[in-house]
């Protein structure tokens, strides 16, 4: 199945940080029949499972990882009743506060865009092959998050 | 053939690099498991509790999973988001 | 009671456009505690009740609007485990496409970040004195969305 | 007093503007409610029909608030969003 070049930014993994200004654009490039946009971006923070936390970096199965953000905006688009939607993690070093991953879905009502929305966020952590590691005072640990 | 190991397993074997190893007799997953508790008996036990899962080709695999040579294999630890595969049982991975 | 400058700019209203990025920032830099935000960008739809929409404007109770955006930041930070919150909404003319509300909710954890986001654009679309005019073929009217 | 109109109410009165009108009688809001039914009878329908809201110093107001000289008085049509003052009847305006 051949997938357009703008369709692979609409579900991708990058190492470097990115503006949801510019993300949100390609979004909303795709039709002017949006008027809801719900968003999920998750940041670094400073405190994990009650240890202080300094740096963390991202790991991923490159091909795989892709494979299957791209599942889940094809998912998403079948699924609800939305008109677009991007799915962008990053990976490799991670500063505190800096951004990890985004969901961007535009519909014409706000409740299926929500709806799509939390959906994507919740399946990306639960099926994407990536995996985090924190530095903390103890040294480097593999975390998982709660679910 | 080569089996990729992500996030702490790479820890748990010597040179903490992907491995390299023929093709398991009987050419199943459980066959390779099999060898992998053989030779690396920490990763072994993660793999038989079903803490870690294989991937054969880019797809969560079972058990009885057939493994050809050309097939890109890889040993996965728990994901970062709290992967429901292993919480929730929801993959049907090993005949869970 | 006395408003800070910052708090003031975390519920207003405005003529101009905004950037998410920028008003991203004024609620990531409150702390870095937090993980997960959840946000809702209402834009212009060319489309509205079956008619050709090409252009709207928005008015808005000077005062009073701006009282009960403070309210839904207030009662959205009393009532929900959330660490921010930002809404925003602009008047006056403004083009198919563009910006018409925002809504930006920082907490530790993304359930709290998306409920009290979802309750935040649903109160301010119940209580918020803001009228919108719609210029379509049939010319200019007034008009209430579907709640 | 100075009444504030919005929307759709500036174009249903001479001069599109806000009006200007002494203290009613007996002060309260469905007094006020009287007058403008007499002098502004589309205006006067949505308001008895409850379809417009009388808010009284930037609140929501009720048929018995009572009103002062100073007090900023304002007519509200449906917002934008699709009130649910006038849909669900959460804000018990009017005693309805």
């Amino acid at each position: 199945m051949a997938v357009d070049l703008e369709e692979r930014m609409l579900a991708r993994v990058q190492r470097e940080n990115f503006s949801i200004d510019e993300e949100l654009e390609r979004v909303r490039a795709r039709s002017r029949r949006i008027g809801g946009i719900a968003m999920f971006l998750g940041t670094a923070r400073d405190r994990s499972k009650g240890r202080d936390v300094s740096s963390m970096s991202f790991e991923h199965y490159e091909g795989m990882a892709q494979k299957k953000l791209q599942e889940i905006r094809d998912r998403a688009l079948h699924d609800f009743d939305i008109i677009e939607a991007l799915v962008l993690h990053r990976f490799g070093p991670i500063e505190i506060g800096e951004n990890i991953v985004l969901i961007i879905v535009g519909a014409e009502h706000r409740a299926d865009a929500f709806k799509a929305c939390k959906w994507c966020i919740d399946e990306l952590k639960q099926i994407t092959p990536i995996w985090k590691m924190e530095t903390t005072p103890e040294g480097e640990v593999w975390v998982e998050e709660h679910p | 053939m080569k089996i990729k190991l992500f996030g702490v397993l790479k820890t748990m074997v010597p040179g903490k690099q992907d491995l390299d190893m023929p093709l398991p007799e009987g050419r199943r997953v459980k066959d390779l498991v099999e060898v992998l508790n053989q030779k690396y008996p920490p990763v072994g036990e993660l793999l038989l509790k079903k803490k870690v899962l294989v991937s054969v080709n880019q797809e969560i695999a079972h058990w009885d999973t057939v493994l050809e040579d050309q097939d890109e294999i890889a040993l996965l630890p728990p994901f970062a988001g709290g992967s429901c595969v292993y919480k929730k049982g929801r993959i049907d991975a090993y005949g869970c």
